[in-house]
């Protein structure tokens, strides 16, 4: 086994709802080494945003984490004191979010709250802080990167403000990074940017690099793994050629051919699509999660479903044998 | 040959625009002189990244806002100057939010029969039996009928929304990103049921859409837009294989596929969006064009049509064709 | 900016003059001034009289247009019931009414913001509920029994504080407390509101990830956003004691101009209270710009527009 | 077709969103009764509310001093020996009638004027927000108290007065809540089928305008009721020997010192019915509110 940096066993995420419990999250394994792009792609409210989210240990007021093991460079995060988590995120793990226009402050100015996480987190003075952040925006492609430290967020566009989200990340040199839908609310041509700008740090710097997206495409692009999840669960996880390639989960499989390809996609034919829609997740269940919607489901498929691993790593939660 | 269903001359929109209660007004061209055409039964793409005009377009087709020059015709009529209940007849939205598109106070069956009842056709109970036959259509069942949007999933509130803009038999549709606030399972389906009901029922749609895979499998042609312009026009095939606009070509060249190995595209284009309040002199791409010569920021390209079915608004579209 | 506050500035001057309009036209409009000053029994030639005295009998704009210009020039008239200008009698309250709703806001204040900040940090926990319940159930106490209440508590049953008049510093408790009182429930409801906003915005969940402490989330970067709209509420609220110190004074009391205006309207000496609607609605007219100019001064995003 | 429809989640029907608000049901139950009161007061009082009987003058309530109190003389007598309990029922409904009639009047000015700002915008907005300043730069008491001088105390005065001077609140809420609502893509459809302006302000808008209308309505009866209380507290509204609250209040203040349950217990009644008020207002825009996206 590959020694990861961020080991995630069984994690489950519970919210407390009018109707009873939200299993947002069930049982979800994910492990990323160094170097490493593991992408978690799935449909809205499949559960991917809460679990990178629970991960930072930032998960809203209410909901429940738990998890068999959660740990980070060898660390156990389950157990660690507030102070502990505080002291790691913005440090050592770091985070961005989607909407660039509403994760700065508008109060303050881009230096201010660059400089925040390299003063807070001890690694400098002001003076450090502000070359470290001249540095940073040189690097994320941001021109006249001393004049932009005193201006405020809406004087950036949204490609602009998004390279400052990922300045700050760096700010502290984190070894894992965390992106949370980092250019679903950018325009094409500057989500393009944005992943190679973010592909190129995470070279340079040796980042561990979580990118959870609902876009295949993006996924395609930069993953060195894939962990598929759908109604909460991660349904398929492996190397990102063998989930493209060889999908062996129903969902992954199907997810697949909803996508239309330019010039591929043969025209005035009906793409394919998933029937139905995603089960509730109150309450719980013990089945597989997608034998409503799938076209292979049987009787056995009621039951509890194993996880199986074939020898590349490559792991789906499905009873059916891989064909081909 | 007959004319085309829809007809789009010459429009242009300015806004006069406050950044603040009290900043000075300044004219916002949100789209800059565009002219395009629909033929009757067949789906027009327009493709562009946000702020390039395509929605502000796509409300003047719909009569919900006026040119402040041009005018567009529908079936050969001023859309602009038509009673709302005669223009209604003609075109009708669909809308991409399908959360904020249906009214939450109204059960389906009262808002897909709403057009009836504003146009006083029918009883009531004839009402009821075309809303019945309507929901049959978009894919819903009757049980769907007494349910608020609320209770409702995002693409069941978009077919609602589909239901609503058919029932009146319009011969053109607006669809206005339909399916952008989708999940791609739920897309799939709705761009389907569109299709279907397009081939089934006759109908023309201005398919709107920043998404240049969903907009050439479901157009037989496409205009890319660019800052209030049409850059590049032409059937989907011809612009998919040779793309003969810088811009175009990014956009293209920026469609990440699900297939691993590929990488990120190269970069295409230097700079960022420019302020529409201030846009280049010349050709308004030229600051994040690569092909960019000094021609390009004192001359505006027109949209040639010289080179046939396949026009390009850029002064070396011949170069690229070849 | 600067642009802005011209603007800002000419829509006060717009909104002065309309005030003064109505100041000017309430009093002539809504019945026979002539004769509410002579009084209900007065034969009609007194009426007439007091007309002519007066130049009631002129045109509107014409009285208007006069009135107007020497209130321009700081002359507003002179008192019917006392032997000085109205300028004169307005300066000479004018010093307790302010430091009356000066000691009023900072009261209502210091109750009100840190409520509101505890509110909504403490989200529907008991301390949520407590301040909940203390603002709306000041809001439903009519402020003259509440003044009421405190004089019999306050100043009858235990003698803590005077309980009427105007002389020294201590006569000025109990009204502040029961003018700041009533200023208190609508500041709270504000910032707890606007924190409540803020700590779900999505830059609090990038302070937590750059893992700031709480205190730091909090105050640097939550209460900075939600405050600025409660600034400009206070100010508005200071002009709003102004004019809500009627009653206040009037219980107590105490020689300001609410209590002035009070006095006015009893006795029917019209030139001082129309004196007093222009000078209060002017005050307002200046504090609710001041509050916009603050407020934009305080937004990054129209301090720095063009 | 091909296509299948997806399932339909179980209509969630909430019962429990009326009366699983405590303090909905107790502002509701209260305010109904003294609703009953006012309606029913001939009945209800055991005394005239203004017959004087000179020899029971300032009888305290039996909880007060049970032993100079009259059994006959629940809430105690007045000054002028008139029974307090029937005047206080007399009392609510003159609170009633200003408060539900000011809001009334002032609900249809501001809501016009809001509703018009925020939906035709520009210059309708411009004047509309002019307005609105205009009207906030005016001291409120101040203004009513110099009317009423003017004019005369009477029922239909402070009322038309108070209506013409509190309706500031609802055109602001009414107009940004209009603007919200103008965007959204259904009040666009709403043009797109045909539908006349007139059609979309009243089917389209104001049915989700609904919650905020009642909460400032119900914020603005309870204010009316104030001012009207605070007014004739000051000798300048609902003229004697009308049994007001606020001018129980006023009446019963040379008397402060000996018998300061008479200022208590007409407050108490103006705190209990506006309390009432508020609530219920709460209470209504909680269970109406359209659910939220979740």
């Amino acid at each position: 086994m590959r020694q990861a940096l961020l080991d995630v066993r069984r994690l489950s995420v519970r919210i407390p709802v009018e109707a009873g419990t939200l299993h947002a999250v069930r049982d979800a394994s994910l492990a990323i080494g160094r170097g490493e792009t593991l992408c978690v792609v799935g449909e809205s409210g499949c559960g991917k945003s809460l679990t990178s989210l629970a991960i930072m240990g930032l998960l809203p007021p209410g909901a429940v984490r738990s998890a068999e093991l959660l740990s980070f460079d060898g660390e156990d995060l389950l157990r660690a004191p507030r102070s502990r988590m505080r002291a790691l995120r913005g440090n050592r793990m770091a985070m961005i979010f989607q909407e660039p226009m509403t994760s700065l402050n508008p109060a303050w100015t881009i230096g201010e709250q660059l400089a925040e996480p390299f003063l807070h987190h001890g690694k400098g003075d002001r003076r450090q802080a502000r070359d470290r952040a001249v540095e940073l925006l040189e690097r994320v492609g941001i021109t006249a990167a001393a004049s932009r430290l005193v201006q405020y967020p809406h004087e950036l566009s949204g490609g602009l403000r998004q390279r400052v989200m990922i300045a700050m990340a760096l700010m502290c040199g984190p070894e894992l990074l965390l992106a949370d839908e980092p250019t679903t609310a950018l325009d094409v041509t500057i989500q393009a940017e944005i992943l190679r700008l973010l592909a190129r740090l995470q070279r340079e710097m040796g980042l561990a690099l979580l990118l959870v997206t609902h876009d295949l495409g993006v996924v395609a692009a930069v993953a060195t793994r894939v962990a598929v999840m759908y109604a909460g669960e991660v349904v398929e996880e492996g190397p990102a050629e063998a989930v493209f390639g060889a999908p062996r989960h129903p969902y992954t499989q199907g997810l697949l051919r909803c996508i239309p390809i330019p010039g591929e996609t043969p025209r005035g034919q009906p793409l394919g699509t998933i029937p139905g829609s995603v089960p509730s997740l109150v309450g719980g269940f013990e089945s597989c999660a997608f034998r409503d919607r799938c076209p292979h489901a049987r009787a056995a498929c009621a039951e509890p479903v194993a996880e199986r691993m074939d020898a590349a790593g490559h792991r789906w939660r499905c009873i059916l044998e891989p064909s081909g | 040959m007959t004319a085309p269903l829809l007809q789009i001359r010459d429009v242009v929109r300015r806004f006069g625009v406050r950044r603040g209660v009290f900043a000075p007004r300044r004219t916002l061209t949100a789209v800059a002189g565009v002219s395009l055409d629909l033929p009757r039964g067949e789906v027009l793409g327009l493709v562009g990244e946000s702020g390039c005009g395509k929605s502000t377009l796509a409300r003047i087709v719909l009569g919900l806002d006026k040119p402040t020059e041009g005018e567009v015709l529908i079936d050969g009529r001023p859309v602009a100057s038509l009673h709302r209940l005669e223009r209604s007849r003609l075109v009708q939205p669909v809308f991409q939010d399908p959360y904020s598109s249906l009214n939450p106070r109204r059960s389906v069956e009262a808002i897909i029969g709403q057009p009836l009842l504003v146009h006083g056709e029918g009883t009531p109970a004839e009402r009821r039996d075309r809303v019945a036959e309507m929901l049959g259509l978009v894919g819903l069942g009757p049980r769907h009928a007494a349910a608020y949007p609320s209770q409702l999933s995002g693409g069941q509130r978009q077919r609602v929304a589909i239901a609503r803009a058919l029932i009146l038999r319009p011969a053109l549709v607006v669809c206005d990103e339909p399916t952008s606030a989708l999940d791609v399972s739920v897309q799939a389906q709705i761009l389907n049921l569109l299709m279907e009901l397009r081939a089934r029922l006759g109908l023309s749609y201005l398919f709107i859409s920043h998404n240049l895979a969903v907009v050439q499998l479901v157009a037989s042609r496409v205009a890319v837009m660019y800052l209030g312009r049409v850059v590049e026009e032409g059937d989907p095939e011809t612009v998919l294989r040779t793309p003969a606009h810088p811009y175009t070509r990014a956009l293209l060249a920026s469609v990440l596929q699900p297939r691993p190995g590929r990488g990120l595209p190269d970069p295409q284009l230097a700079g960022s969006f420019p302020n529409p309040l201030e846009p280049p002199s010349g050709c308004a791409f030229h600051p994040r064009c690569p092909l960019a010569v000094p021609r390009c920021a004192a001359e505006r390209p027109g949209l040639d049509p010289a080179t046939g079915e396949h026009r390009a608004a850029c002064h070396f579209a011949a170069l690229a064709e070849t | 900016m600067l642009r802005f506050a011209l603007r800002r500035a000419l829509l006060a001057l717009a909104v002065g003059l309309a005030v003064s309009a109505i100041a000017f036209l309430l009093l002539r409009v809504s019945g026979d001034l002539a004769a509410a000053i002579a009084g209900e029994d007065a034969p009609a030639a007194e009426v007439e009289r007091i007309r002519a005295q007066f130049g009631l009998d002129r045109p509107l704009l014409v009285q208007y247009a006069e009135w107007l210009g020497r209130a321009l020039l700081g002359d507003l008239g002179r008192s019917l019931f006392y032997p000085q200008s109205v300028s004169a009698l307005i300066l000479d309250r004018l010093p307790n009414t302010a430091l009356l709703a000066t000691l009023g806001l900072l009261l209502a204040l210091l109750i009100s913001i840190p409520l509101g900040v505890a509110a909504a940090i403490g989200r529907n926990t008991w301390v949520d509920r407590l301040a909940l319940g203390l603002a709306v159930l000041g809001q439903a106490m009519p402020n003259f029994w509440f003044a009421l209440l405190l004089i019999i508590v306050f100043g009858l049953m235990l003698q803590w504080a005077p309980i009427s008049g105007s002389e020294g510093f201590a006569s000025f408790i109990l009204p502040a407390v029961a003018l700041g009182w009533f200023s208190a429930p609508v500041l709270m409801r504000l910032t707890r509101a606007g924190m409540v906003e803020v700590l779900s915005a999505d830059y609090i969940r990038t302070a937590h990830a750059k893992g700031l402490p709480v205190r730091t989330v909090l105050f640097k970067h939550a209460l900075r956003n939600a405050i600025v709209p409660v600034v400009a509420l206070a100010s508005v609220q200071f002009g709003n004691m102004l004019s809500g110190s009627v009653v206040i004074e009037t219980v107590f009391a105490l020689q300001g101009i609410g209590y002035l205006a009070w006095e006015s309207i009893s006795r029917r000496d019209f030139p001082v209270v129309q004196g007093i609607l222009l000078v209060v609605a002017l005050f307002y007219v200046v504090l609710t710009m001041v509050a916009d100019l603050l407020n934009a001064w305080l937004d990054p995003r129209i301090r720095r527009a063009a | 077709m091909s296509v299948t429809a997806p399932s339909l989640p179980a209509v969630r029907r909430r019962p429990g969103r009326w009366l699983g608000n405590p303090g909905f049901v107790v502002a509701a139950v209260v305010l109904g009764a003294i609703l009953l009161m006012a309606v029913l007061a001939p009945l209800v009082a055991p005394f005239d509310p203004y017959e004087q009987v000179l020899d029971r003058r300032m009888l305290p309530p039996g909880f007060v001093d049970a032993e100079r109190a009259s059994p006959a003389h629940l809430l105690g007598t007045d000054n002028l020996g008139r029974d307090y309990l029937s005047r206080l029922i007399y009392g609510a409904r003159i609170s009633l009638l200003i408060g539900f009639f000011t809001m009334l009047v002032s609900g249809v000015i501001g809501t016009v004027l809001g509703v018009a700002a925020g939906y035709f915008g520009g210059r309708v907005d411009a004047v509309v927000s002019f307005l609105v300043t205009t009207r906030l730069s005016l001291p409120v008491v101040m203004v009513a108290l110099a009317v009423v001088a003017v004019v005369g105390g009477s029922l239909q005065v402070v009322v038309l007065v108070l209506g013409l001077l509190l309706w500031d609140r609802f055109a602001v809420v009414m107009r940004s809540a209009t603007m919200q609502l103008r965007g959204l893509d259904y009040v666009l459809a709403a043009r797109a089928i045909g539908s006349s302006t007139p059609r979309i302000l009243l089917t389209e808008l104001l049915p989700n305008l609904a919650s905020s209308l009642v909460v400032v309505a119900s914020y603005e009866m309870a204010q009316a009721i104030l001012l009207e209380a605070a007014l004739s507290f000051l000798g300048l509204g609902v003229q004697p020997p009308l049994p007001s609250w606020g001018l129980m209040v006023a009446e019963a203040r040379e008397f402060m010192l000996f018998e300061p349950w008479m200022i208590v217990l007409p407050g108490i009644a103006i705190c209990v019915l506006v309390l009432a008020i508020n609530l219920l207002g709460d209470g209504i825009r909680d269970a109406t509110a359209p659910e939220g996206r979740a």
